[in-house]
């Protein structure tokens, strides 16, 4: 005695149009009618359509999760159960993507498999944050898909106050600009126990999240999302391969390259000779990618390669949006031990986060509160010119320490410039 | 008994390693250059020669099991059998032969999936949740990034744009979807209505008392019961007392609004990131299909395609012309609530002679 | 029996060297046996040189002033009177200069006879708001200095909770550039009886400063460094002469002229062509005056002339530097109808400052305070997108009443391009 | 006793035209263009061809009145009468005819008055009062500037700069000097001493309460009468407190020192007008000529000078070439004081991965 499908009319209209459209994927799912969730998302859609006449929305949180686990589960109880009662119970699993987001399709099979068993049979492709949400299991369900997703090789993701799941761009696999193995240090950073303690045991004072992208370029969005952003760059010079770029010149003409990159340097660190060679002021170069993200066979990024790690990301709430901000100028990442220093980095940075962060308060809201000097105090890293845009303009400091502070510069700058 | 009592294996992300395009695999940190064959599909060059091809296409994200196993069934038949997903939620095909990717391309669009996004077009919408999932949405997500797709269509299989575009949808201010050169945006207008009997229920007060940016939220007592209230003189509409109270009801069917801001972006290509700006704000919430605010969003990007120069976004265009002439070539309007009066707002204010007359 | 001249070991140290000393002519002073003020500027080096010796100032203030007048003087009491009696009281008067800072010889030896006969022959030429600073009367000096200067056609200038006393660029007298008659507009404003009453009867909030600047090059600083900054401007094109141009491009070469003319556009709106003319994209030229300073042969500020008014820059007072800000971003001063209604704007400004500023708050921190759209609608005048860098970031407003002032705006925008 | 109630004549700033030059009275508003004859010296030529010469010159701007009246002989003797006195204290000598300029110049150097400080020259110094007249200085300011134009008169006397450079002294952090390129500038480094005895006779309390910009003094009882405590956690030593409450004692002989700030412009040729930011600080008040602070300038002038292209003002360069490499060139130390760390002051972080490595 198959549940009707509702009306939808409102939703239908969501069918027109050159667009894939979700309303007809959750109408197969609705009208599966040999599947255990076809009555649910019928639910669904009377609820959905529900919210599409009102324009309000009919979910409330609670309290769900799985075995052995604080977080990664986001519930749903509607508000309006009486009259979409099959749907009453929507939950969320947020569950860890592969590093890159790589899949074969036997994996991503079996994963509908195990979705069509014990969900719903609607998943997000992914979450901002590169979970894939298997949206909408029943409080009883909750389990028994986690197990069957877990015992296959994936787990879960993070919510509330805690370490949350991460994105890596592709980088090596396919990307020419990488300057660093994304996929490798996003795993060395949450396949580690104590990591994942933080992500599946929520303790810290509130969210903490990383992306890693390989390059200035930053596909993950990392500067405005996440409170550690690890980008790569590299120190030192461009590679430019001149008989390549003399070819670029002819073909496409001396106006674009004048006009499209040229004066397109930030630094005007990137000019054109008279031969129609390039020649590069390195040292005033900062790496933004643009000549060699338009001009890929000619230049290259450096040898020396590394990242550049930015804290403090977050979006609009109470101290409104907040970019990352260089607290590493630059650190190597080539090696095993440098990638095992990073590890070290974070650790410091969570161990600060932990002690010094107000309940709900994002790292960036703390570095907002008690100003950068003391984070960098707090975590042991040194002031570097390379982490502001400009010095001080107000003279609303105490500068008691001076002569001790310029001291530890004079005596470190050597090391920066060795490091670089 | 044992089963009930399984621990969770504490695996973290999957290594991609074994399912990744075994090109992609043997070439991993070799590739030397790519280029654009055309939209929607990416050649990439390794040190070897060896390539791999790329054919990107467009989802709702929000996908049914039937649609990922079409898809699987395309990727099998006509690429390698891999599929990745991109950090914009698009899928993407590789294949090591450049014979395979006509007909592949072709299999997509017969299946209805667009192939584009790349180089210089409109990407996919950046997706959120709203009323099909979240708890605190003024409007929705999954049909707000339909209907606008739909809109954008053309710009998105077709490299048309100055630059690489990106549109964020968020279906509240807190903003899951980023900041991007468009973003489209919740605007309340309303301070939030107490329904003081559910605030007796709960017991989250004292967050939501801090939560407030500009302590508008006190603790009062109503019907003998403790409640909250509101100084509408101070409150500003952020919407930051929802999530954590929702007796702080801020959501309304007519008051709820959509607001769009332009020029926010990530990379530090060129110029620096960049955050967005407010454009122009009290859009209809106009479901299903938000024309009003798809209106706006063409009206934007044409002004912008007509006037950037190459690879100049959508805030490096305004920039280089300024916001005046921005208001005039869009033929939005500037009003007062354009002007920054929050915390450190006077670094937003023209301290200069520097005007366009 | 004339005093003896103390010894000056430190100062003496400033009597060396190319720059010519200020302290030579202290002591000129002070060997005037037969100038009613040698001793007194005896005692002043003794003092001086106390200071220097101990790296401590021993001025302390009081209250002096001249008949009619509620400011303008700086009292000066010595709190080292006993060491150094001749020099006890050390006021300065206040005496606003010329307009424009132009003087014949003869007026400038009448002045240095009153100062003889009255004060103490130190005059400072002149004060950063351009008053005449007449240096070290008694205080039964004071009135009889005055009124010696006030008869010869001088008046007091500004000090306290006043207006102050402004200053304006040499301008049309001189500069090709200026946009504006600087000293006319100086003189409508300050010679005007009811704003000489605030200058004179000290009773605004705090202090209030204008400067008058011909052009963007602002020689007289207006935008760090007065509440009202009156900078000269043109609406529409900028004036070539293409033969001119052609003839720099020849003396001078391309590449200078790339280089440093063309590539320094803040808006990239000036470009070379191809025959060695220029051509401007004059509605995204910002009116920033440098290639027209550089190449003053061959282009001009355009014809329709005006001034952008800039509002509120102050120091470091407890809200630390503050910028002047744009109010209006265009107002055409060429006729008398012009000047006119500049000075209405000016008293607009005040009415407001008078009614909206608590004690000593300068007008920028009053709109730090309540945000320029409120000091927007307080003196009646429309929000302007020139007004700003860029529009809010953040989502902190109510916009209750959109609809509305966006009517204001589509009904206005006319207006504003036929003002241009 | 009718003198006795003479009434002031308002009259404000006098009328200055017939007291200018009569060519440029003449041919007011109606100049075509200019150029440098030599350093110190200009000629403005009007649209009738008719010629002004200004001849620039240096002075202590402190001027007893022989000084005025010796300029005043030269001015009847070599030029046509006729004087002004610039924005920046300079006096400028103007006359109609070419031959009279070098007499005029000679005569100028002869009495001791450098001629010079146009177009790429370093300016005179804008002065303030200090311990000669002021009530709050922390250091002097005639003496000052006359120890730094000592070092700089080549610099004044020569175009030898990249672009105009503009040098501000100030004797206490209330700047009444300016934003330029370069500013000298009181730091204070140890809170203020409240001098409890000289408190309970004024009656400015509660303005000097209010002027502190953190909220750091707070009312007390002292001996059984009301003074003033100082929070030492939460004051920034900026000095606000010192001028409406002379109790309050900031100044020290040891502790007061003198900080560098570079990068100020006020013009909006090019870029716009910027403030002043943090070079270094803690330099010696070292009376009677500055040493230390003479040298730092020249350091900071070396690297500009070497650094910057033409017409780029000092801010110019340094955004330019970016502060790793001010630092780098000056050999000036970066240190924890010169991150900002006031209100907004994460607005000046760096917030990108543009870095110079
Ligand atoms: C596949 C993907 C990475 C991934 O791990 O999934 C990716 C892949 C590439 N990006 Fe990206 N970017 C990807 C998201 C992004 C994002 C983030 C986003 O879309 O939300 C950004 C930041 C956007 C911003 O600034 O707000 C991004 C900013 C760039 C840029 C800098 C563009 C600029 O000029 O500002 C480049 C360089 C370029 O285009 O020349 C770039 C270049 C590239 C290259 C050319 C790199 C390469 O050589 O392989 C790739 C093809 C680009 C193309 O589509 O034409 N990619 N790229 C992401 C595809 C998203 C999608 O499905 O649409
Ligand atoms: C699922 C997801 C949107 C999506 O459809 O992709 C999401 C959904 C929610 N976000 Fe988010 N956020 C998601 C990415 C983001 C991002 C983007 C990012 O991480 O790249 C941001 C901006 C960056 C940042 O972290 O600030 C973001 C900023 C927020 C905020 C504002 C935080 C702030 O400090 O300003 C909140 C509210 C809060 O934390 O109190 C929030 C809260 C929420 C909650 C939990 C609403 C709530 O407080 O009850 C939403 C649950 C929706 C649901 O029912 O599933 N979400 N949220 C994203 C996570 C997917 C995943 O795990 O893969
Ligand atoms: C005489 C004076 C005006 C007055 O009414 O007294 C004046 C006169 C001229 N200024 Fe100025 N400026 C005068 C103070 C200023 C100031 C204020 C200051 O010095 O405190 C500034 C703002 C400085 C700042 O930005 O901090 C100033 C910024 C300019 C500029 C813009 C420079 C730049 O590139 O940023 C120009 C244009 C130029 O030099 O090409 C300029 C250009 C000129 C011209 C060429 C205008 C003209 O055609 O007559 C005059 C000769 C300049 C020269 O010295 O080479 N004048 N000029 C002032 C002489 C001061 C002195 O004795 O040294
Ligand atoms: C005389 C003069 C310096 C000079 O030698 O040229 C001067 C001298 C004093 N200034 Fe000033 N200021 C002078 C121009 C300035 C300027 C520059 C300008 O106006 O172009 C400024 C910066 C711009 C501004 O207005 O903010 C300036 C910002 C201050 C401030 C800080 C105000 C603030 O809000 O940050 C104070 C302290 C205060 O107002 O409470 C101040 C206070 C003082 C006092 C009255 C000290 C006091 O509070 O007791 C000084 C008296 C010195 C004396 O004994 O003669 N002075 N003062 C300048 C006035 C000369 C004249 O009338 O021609
Ligand atoms: S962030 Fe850089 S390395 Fe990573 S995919 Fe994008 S362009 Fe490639
Ligand atoms: S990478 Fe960027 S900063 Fe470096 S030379 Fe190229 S365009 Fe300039
Ligand atoms: S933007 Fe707001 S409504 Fe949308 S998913 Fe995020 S928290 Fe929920
Ligand atoms: S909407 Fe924002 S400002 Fe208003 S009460 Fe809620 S949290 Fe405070
Ligand atoms: S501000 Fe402009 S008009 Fe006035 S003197 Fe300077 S350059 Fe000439
Ligand atoms: S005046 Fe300034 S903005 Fe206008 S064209 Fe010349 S350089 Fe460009
Ligand atoms: S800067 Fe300070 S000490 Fe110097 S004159 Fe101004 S108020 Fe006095
Ligand atoms: S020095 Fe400044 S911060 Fe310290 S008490 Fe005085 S006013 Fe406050």
């Amino acid at each position: 005695m198959a549940k009707k499908m509702p009306e939808t009319p409102m939703l239908d209209e969501l069918e027109s149009g050159p667009w894939p459209s979700f309303v007809t994927g959750i109408k197969r799912l609705a009208n599966s009618e040999d599947k255990q969730y076809a009555d649910k998302m019928k639910s669904l859609l009377g609820q959905l359509e529900h919210s599409y006449e009102t324009r309000l929305g009919y979910w409330k949180g609670g309290a769900i999760g799985v075995r052995g686990y604080g977080g990664g589960v986001i519930p749903r109880f509607s508000e309006v159960a009486d009259k979409f009662p099959e749907s009453a119970e929507f939950h969320t699993l947020r569950i860890q993507s592969p590093s890159g987001g790589h899949y074969d399709t036997k994996t991503l099979r079996k994963l509908c498999d195990i979705w069509e068993e014990h969900g719903s049979g609607l998943m997000a492709m992914h979450g901002q944050c590169s979970d894939i949400m298997f949206q909408g299991a029943s409080s009883a369900q909750v389990q028994p898909a986690f197990d069957a997703l877990n015992e296959f090789g994936f787990d879960m993701g993070g919510a509330g106050p805690a370490l949350r799941t991460a994105v890596a761009c592709i980088g090596m696999a396919r990307c020419e600009f990488a300057c660093y193995d994304t996929v490798k240090v996003h795993r060395r950073i949450y396949c580690d126990p104590e990591m994942l303690d933080y992500m599946h045991r929520p303790s810290l004072p509130y969210k903490f999240k990383f992306k890693f992208s390989g390059c200035a370029n930053d596909c993950t969005n990392s500067v405005h999302r996440s409170d550690c952003a690890v980008i790569g760059t590299w120190a030192g010079d461009i590679k430019v391969d001149q008989a390549e770029f003399k070819n670029y010149v002819r073909t496409l003409g001396r106006k674009e390259i004048i006009d499209n990159i040229i004066t397109r340097c930030p630094t005007g660190a990137i000019s054109l000779n008279d031969d129609d060679t390039v020649a590069i002021d390195n040292p005033n170069c900062v790496k933004c990618m643009h000549c060699i993200d338009k001009l890929t066979k000619a230049l290259a990024v450096g040898d020396k390669r590394g990242v550049s790690i930015l804290i403090g990301a977050k979006h609009t709430l109470k101290i409104t949006d907040t970019m990352a901000t260089v607290v590493v100028p630059f650190m190597p990442m080539e090696t095993d031990e440098d990638v095992e220093n990073l590890y070290d980095f974070c650790s410091k940075v969570f161990e600060f986060f932990m002690d010094n962060a107000l309940e709900h308060e994002r790292l960036g809201e703390v570095i907002d509160r008690i100003g950068l000097p003391s984070f960098l105090e707090g975590i042991g890293v040194e002031p570097d010119p390379n982490m502001v845009i400009e010095p001080r303009g107000n003279p609303y400091v105490m500068i008691d320490d001076w002569d001790r502070e310029a001291k530890k510069w004079f005596a470190r700058k050597p090391a920066i410039r060795a490091a670089e | 008994m044992a089963e009930e009592l399984r621990k969770p294996i504490e695996s973290g992300p999957p290594d991609p390693m074994p399912w990744m395009h075994p090109v992609m695999r043997k070439n991993y940190g070799q590739w030397k250059y790519h280029d654009i064959l055309r939209t929607g599909v990416l050649v990439h060059v390794a040190r070897n020669g060896e390539r791999v091809y790329t054919v990107r296409a467009g989802t709702p994200r929000q996908l049914d099991v039937y649609a990922i196993r079409a898809l699987c069934d395309i990727a099998d038949t006509y690429a390698d059998g891999h599929v990745r997903i991109t950090t914009r939620a698009n899928i993407e095909f590789m294949v090591a032969d450049e014979s395979k990717v006509a007909p592949l391309v072709d299999a997509l669009n017969d299946a209805g999936y667009p192939v584009g996004g790349t180089g210089r077009t409109v990407g996919q919408l950046s997706h959120t949740q709203g009323w099909l999932h979240c708890d605190i949405p003024g409007t929705d997500a999954s049909g707000v990034v339909k209907s606008i797709m739909d809109e954008l269509y053309d710009d998105f299989v077709n490299e048309k744009m100055p630059a690489k575009v990106k549109i964020g949808t968020q279906c509240c201010q807190l903003n899951c979807g980023g900041q991007n050169d468009i973003d489209i945006n919740v605007q309340h207008t309303r301070p939030p209505v107490i329904n003081h009997e559910l605030v007796s229920k709960i017991c989250e007060r004292p967050t939501v008392v801090a939560r407030c940016p500009v302590a508008a939220i006190r603790p009062c007592v109503v019907n003998g019961m403790p409640s909250l209230e509101i100084d509408e003189k101070k409150c500003m509409c952020c919407g930051a007392c929802f999530p954590p109270c929702p007796p702080m009801q801020i959501n309304h069917p007519e008051h709820t609004k959509i607001a769009i801001w332009v020029g926010g972006k990530n990379s530090s290509a060129r110029t620096k990131p960049d955050f967005h700006r407010l454009a122009v704000a009290n859009l209809p919430n106009n479901a299903p299909r938000w024309p009003e605010v798809g209106a706006a969003v063409r009206q934007i990007l044409e002004a912008y395609r007509k006037g950037a120069r190459k690879y100049e976004r959508m805030g490096e265009w305004i920039h280089r012309i300024g916001w005046s002439r921005f208001f005039e070539e869009t033929g939005l309007p500037f009003t007062k609530y354009h002007i920054d009066d929050w915390r450190g707002g006077r670094d937003k204010l023209n301290h200069s002679a520097q005007i366009r007359l």
